[in-house]
């Protein structure tokens, strides 16, 4: 049990890279790229994770009590938004994509080879 | 590659890497024994020195904020693309005049106007708020870009008013980057750093305390707002104004 | 770990395989957004507050309205 | 000392202001606030430079020191290397705007904000003192990047060019941040002198192993080593020739700085018992990346794919300087990176000359057609030879030093192989001297390849414009030239890397304020046999240019365009490189 959470999360890498590799739409491609990227989330709040621990906002609870990890719980923050940026400016790709080829089938798109 | 042979190549690879992976997690400390020490260390110095107990806000805006700075500009860039990627488009279409489009009914629009001010008193909140409790600027800034997006739909669909409407969202856009950036610049001016706090800290717990911390919130809370409703706006003229060709 | 988070992480697992299984966006875009409630979800159990929140507003809102606008343009550009 | 963090805060301000205000300002306006910028960029990083000659500085945000050894903050750490890229990235970055003038591809709005939030994220990136926060820079520029290489959004080839980009590489992000998130639960440290400390408590295992595989694959992918390189003749082909020139001069070369930044501040300690085996890992991958760049380079005819493969080329030839693991390989290293830039930034700038004269980048096309650009032939010629290493230039004395510290090392089968690539580049761009501009010979044969790719930046019709354009380029190629020839470069640059390789010193600085001294390394100048081997690649070059067609074997097929392919080979370069790292380096 203690290593589910990693498991968890190399099972969402696999996962969102074999749709990437297998996609036929440009606007699932983007969204098999999204979960991918969340196996790092999963992965960095797994990191910071501390059995019993509190979250770490010291508000209604003492400051000695013991808090899970803030600093994976920031770099998920931004993990995420950077993911959404990223995932903002492929769809408007995608779109224009479709426009130029007529297509979102990532295979035909054939105006650059070799 | 034929797809078949693709897929056959991605399995074998993802499945070598996966092992890979699976080997390497294994020497992980097991889960839920973080070991420290880099937060520890920041849970035990930021009651005192920040005058916050919002960890996460503190790490987020201060000890670590040169990365908040680099994620916002991120944002930025990304929205800054999307929208040049799709604008090219729209202005050719402004040449050729503005399309009519059936009125969407007094309903509709009624309940969207509705709706509006609550949700943006709810996005303003989490705002204010991120230094004490769980939110800040960038879950309340996409509250109040969907409240934007809802006032553009119940009011606007008739007709946008897209130059007037997308510069202000612009502007809104660039003007929380420069205010994080300008945050920034503060700190190296009056205390001698990039992003040192130059504020006073107050009391703990309280709206205005924590020095730069809730500034830089309600920063990121506005450059959000208006980089997540002009994206969406770029769609929606993509989506919902085209005539088809 | 507890019983909660281990549900967390197996209903996330679960849902990502199927995200990626669905193959029409528009249908894909309804999974995906049930996928960051599941996130969000894992992230409370884990005491990260701060991020199911962003999560949520992300993976639920943002990025299935962005699909939808998306395909929007795409199927009424293909009629 | 605030220039680290002014350097990137200056150019991102700048953009802010640009975005913020598309509507109410001329274009020219925002031409001139962006040059401006980029020129106060380039000054702080110079300024930089100076001041680091005798030590290295570090500037802590926020005003958070580290505390008993433990980093509450992000630190950026400049030393000559690291602010010297910095530099040149931002130096690069002026001569595109200076080239984007005249262009009105770039006319459209936010042209130039996204190049300015390149540019910082470039900045930061080189500066980067923690982990993590090199991602998040990385990232900024990659995001810029993808929209700019997209740009010219009204034709087809932009668009499927700026997609594979943006996915092969956020693929490449994503295990570089699978690398990052490891290493913290290993060590619970993200900055980046910490987590070297860390990884010596214990001995190395998998997870150490995997995760250096993890973060060098994801560099890999930006830096285009073999097989992570498929997207960039893509992405280089379609930009506007102003950006092509800065992602080659200056984004790719990133990659490889970051590996040599982080072996050398974190993984030296762990990975050093082993470092025999990881040089001939990675020695392998360079040498490969440098014959398949430039077996692809002689078969192109359209001329932003040929350079693109020339860069996949030098990358090769870097990654082999990086690979060899000592300051005098990376001194050859920092001067191939400033020589090379130069010569290939003025290459770019003479296609775009050349398109803009005639209208095509296809040297089919072109056949004879640049008789009369004396001017531009010559560029041509001279950046031909030169990339052909041909001494003393700068290519050359990059590409000697890295040779002989290969030789010094025991590897002596390196030399020989680069000589061939870099034949085969000069070759390449030789031919097109012989086609376009003095019609002569036999024409390349017909490709089916990017005809969709062909066409032209819309320049500017207005005559009087190129003139300024080929000076720059000119002026760029005599600074290649003459970089060379600089002298006290070599020692120079054997100091400066003898520094940045000095890992307890790099630690010591940032944990605990001491002082680095400065470390005298003597440079070794060119050996006899480097100057045989640059004499013989630039012959093998003329032999290359004359002939028809170069055998590519089973090579051009697997360059097939599709990003599932592309996004499948980096998978099973991956999993190889992970695999061989947790088998051999543990």
């Amino acid at each position: 049990m203690s290593v589910l959470a990693y498991l968890v999360s190399v099972w969402l890498f696999v996962v969102g890279i074999y749709g990437v590799v297998t996609s036929r739409h440009l606007v699932h491609l983007v969204i098999c790229l999204a979960v991918a990227q969340s196996s790092t989330y999963v992965l960095l709040l797994g990191i910071g994770y501390r059995t019993g621990g509190q979250a770490p906002i010291f508000g209604d609870i003492p400051t000695s009590t013991p808090v899970v990890d803030p600093v994976v719980q920031s770099l998920t923050l931004t993990d995420v938004v950077v993911s959404a940026t990223v995932s903002a400016l492929l769809l408007a790709l995608a779109v224009q994509a479709h426009r130029r080829f007529g297509s979102v089938d990532p295979d035909e798109l054939n105006a650059l080879r070799g | 590659m034929s797809r078949r042979v693709r897929s056959v190549v991605a399995l074998v690879a993802l499945g070598a890497l996966g092992t890979v992976l699976v080997i390497a997690v294994t020497g992980l400390e097991p889960f839920g024994h973080y070991p420290g020490p880099y937060g520890d260390v920041l849970a035990k110095v930021v009651p005192g020195e920040r005058h916050t107990g919002q960890l996460v806000a503190a790490t987020v805006f201060d000890y670590r904020g040169f990365d908040t700075l680099g994620e916002e500009m991120i944002l930025f860039a990304a929205v800054c693309g999307a929208a040049a990627l799709l604008r090219v488009r729209r202005r050719k279409r402004e040449e050729a005049g503005t399309p009519a489009r059936p009125a969407p009914s007094f309903a509709t629009r009624a309940t969207g106007a509705a709706l509006v001010g609550p949700v943006i008193v709810f996005g303003a909140y989490v705002i204010a708020n991120g230094h004490i409790t769980p939110g800040g600027g960038f879950s309340g800034g996409v509250i109040v870009a969907g409240a934007l997006v809802l006032a553009y739909a119940a009011g606007q669909v008739v007709r946008l008013r897209r130059v007037g409407s997308i510069a202000l969202l612009e502007g809104a856009e660039a003007l929380g980057a420069a205010g994080f950036l300008l945050l920034a610049v503060g700190g190296l001016i009056a205390a001698g750093a990039l992003l040192k706090n130059f504020l006073p800290l107050g009391t703990s717990g309280l709206l205005l305390s924590a020095g730069t911390i809730p500034v830089g919130n309600v920063a990121v809370g506005i450059e959000v707002a208006g980089a997540v409703a002009l994206v969406i706006a770029e769609f929606l003229e993509q989506a919902l104004l085209e005539e088809p060709e | 770990m507890t019983a909660l988070q281990a549900t967390c992480l197996i209903v996330v697992a679960v849902l990502g395989a199927l995200v990626v299984a669905t193959r029409d966006p528009l249908r894909q875009a309804a999974v995906a957004g049930i996928f960051g409630l599941a996130l969000a979800a894992l992230f409370l159990s884990v005491q990260a507050p701060d991020v199911a929140l962003s999560e949520m507003t992300v993976g639920t809102i943002v990025i299935p309205v962005l699909v939808l606008l998306a395909m929007a343009k795409i199927r009424e550009h293909d009629e | 000392m605030a220039l680290a963090g002014l350097a990137v805060v200056v150019p991102l301000l700048a953009a802010a202001v640009l975005a913020g205000t598309t509507s109410l300002r001329a274009r020219r306006v925002a031409d001139l606030v962006a040059l401006a910028a980029a020129t106060a960029v380039t000054g702080l990083c110079v300024a930089l430079v100076v001041r680091t000659s005798d030590h290295s500085i570090v500037s802590w945000m926020g005003g958070w020191h580290p505390r008993n050894g433990i980093a509450l903050g992000i630190g950026l750490v400049a030393d000559p290397l690291s602010a010297g890229l910095a530099a040149f990235a931002s130096f690069l970055t002026v001569v595109a705007l200076s080239i984007a003038w005249h262009q009105i591809d770039t006319a459209g709005h936010l042209f130039h904000a996204l190049v300015l939030s390149f540019l910082a994220g470039m900045v930061g990136f080189c500066l980067a003192g923690d982990l993590f926060t090199a991602f998040v820079f990385f990232e900024l520029m990659s995001v810029s990047a993808y929209a700019l290489a997209g740009f010219r959004v009204e034709e087809r080839a932009p668009i499927e060019g700026s997609l594979s980009f943006a996915i092969t590489n956020s693929v490449g992000s994503l295990l570089l941040l699978i690398g990052i998130a490891l290493i913290y639960g290993r060590t619970g440290a993200l900055n980046l002198a910490q987590i070297g400390v860390a990884l010596t408590h214990r001995p190395p295992d998998a997870l150490v192993a995997v995760t250096f595989a993890l973060i060098a694959c994801g560099f890999f992918v930006k830096a285009a080593i073999v097989p992570f390189h498929f997207w960039m003749a893509d992405a280089y082909a379609v930009a506007p020739t102003s950006i092509s020139l800065l992602f080659a001069g200056a984004m790719s070369e990133l990659g490889l700085y970051a590996i040599a930044r982080i072996y050398w501040s974190a993984f030296a300690g762990p990975l050093g018992p082993h470092i025999d085996t990881l040089r001939d890992i990675l020695l392998i991958l360079g040498v490969a990346t440098a014959l398949v760049g430039g077996v692809m380079c002689g078969g192109q005819r359209h001329l932003k794919r040929l350079l693109a493969f020339a860069t996949v080329a030098h990358m090769g030839i870097l990654l082999c300087g990086v690979a060899l693991l000592t300051h005098d390989a990376l001194a050859g290293v920092a001067v191939f990176v400033v020589g090379d830039g130069l010569v290939k930034a003025s290459l770019f700038v003479a296609v775009g000359a050349l398109e803009h004269r005639r209208g095509s980048v296809d040297e089919v096309a072109l056949y004879g057609r640049g008789r009369d650009l004396r001017a531009l032939g010559t560029v041509f010629a001279v950046a031909g030879l030169a990339l052909a290493a041909l001494p003393p230039f700068g290519p050359f004395l990059g590409r000697a030093m890295i040779e002989d510290a290969a030789t010094t090392e025991g590897r002596g089968w390196v030399a020989p192989l680069l000589l061939i690539a870099s034949g085969l580049v000069g070759g390449a761009v030789l031919r097109v001297v012989r086609t376009v501009f003095l019609g002569r010979g036999p024409v390349p044969p017909e490709h089916p390849a990017c005809r969709d790719a062909d066409g032209g930046d819309e320049l500017d019709r207005d005559p009087g414009t190129p003139v300024a354009t080929i000076v720059a380029g000119a002026l760029l190629l005599m600074a290649g030239l003459a970089w060379g020839l600089v002298p006290g470069l070599v020692d120079a640059a054997t100091s400066a890397a003898a520094r940045f390789t000095d890992h307890l010193g790099y630690v010591n600085l940032v944990l605990h304020d001491a002082p680095q001294a400065a470390a005298a390394a003597p440079g070794h100048p060119p050996t006899g046999t480097a100057f045989l081997y640059g004499a013989a690649s630039s012959l093998l070059a003329i032999l290359v240019a004359a002939a028809r067609t170069v055998p590519e074997g089973p090579l051009r097929p697997l360059h097939s365009g599709r990003i599932g392919d592309y996004v499948a080979y980096a998978m099973v370069g991956a999993a190889a490189v992970a695999v061989v790292f947790a088998t051999t380096l543990v």
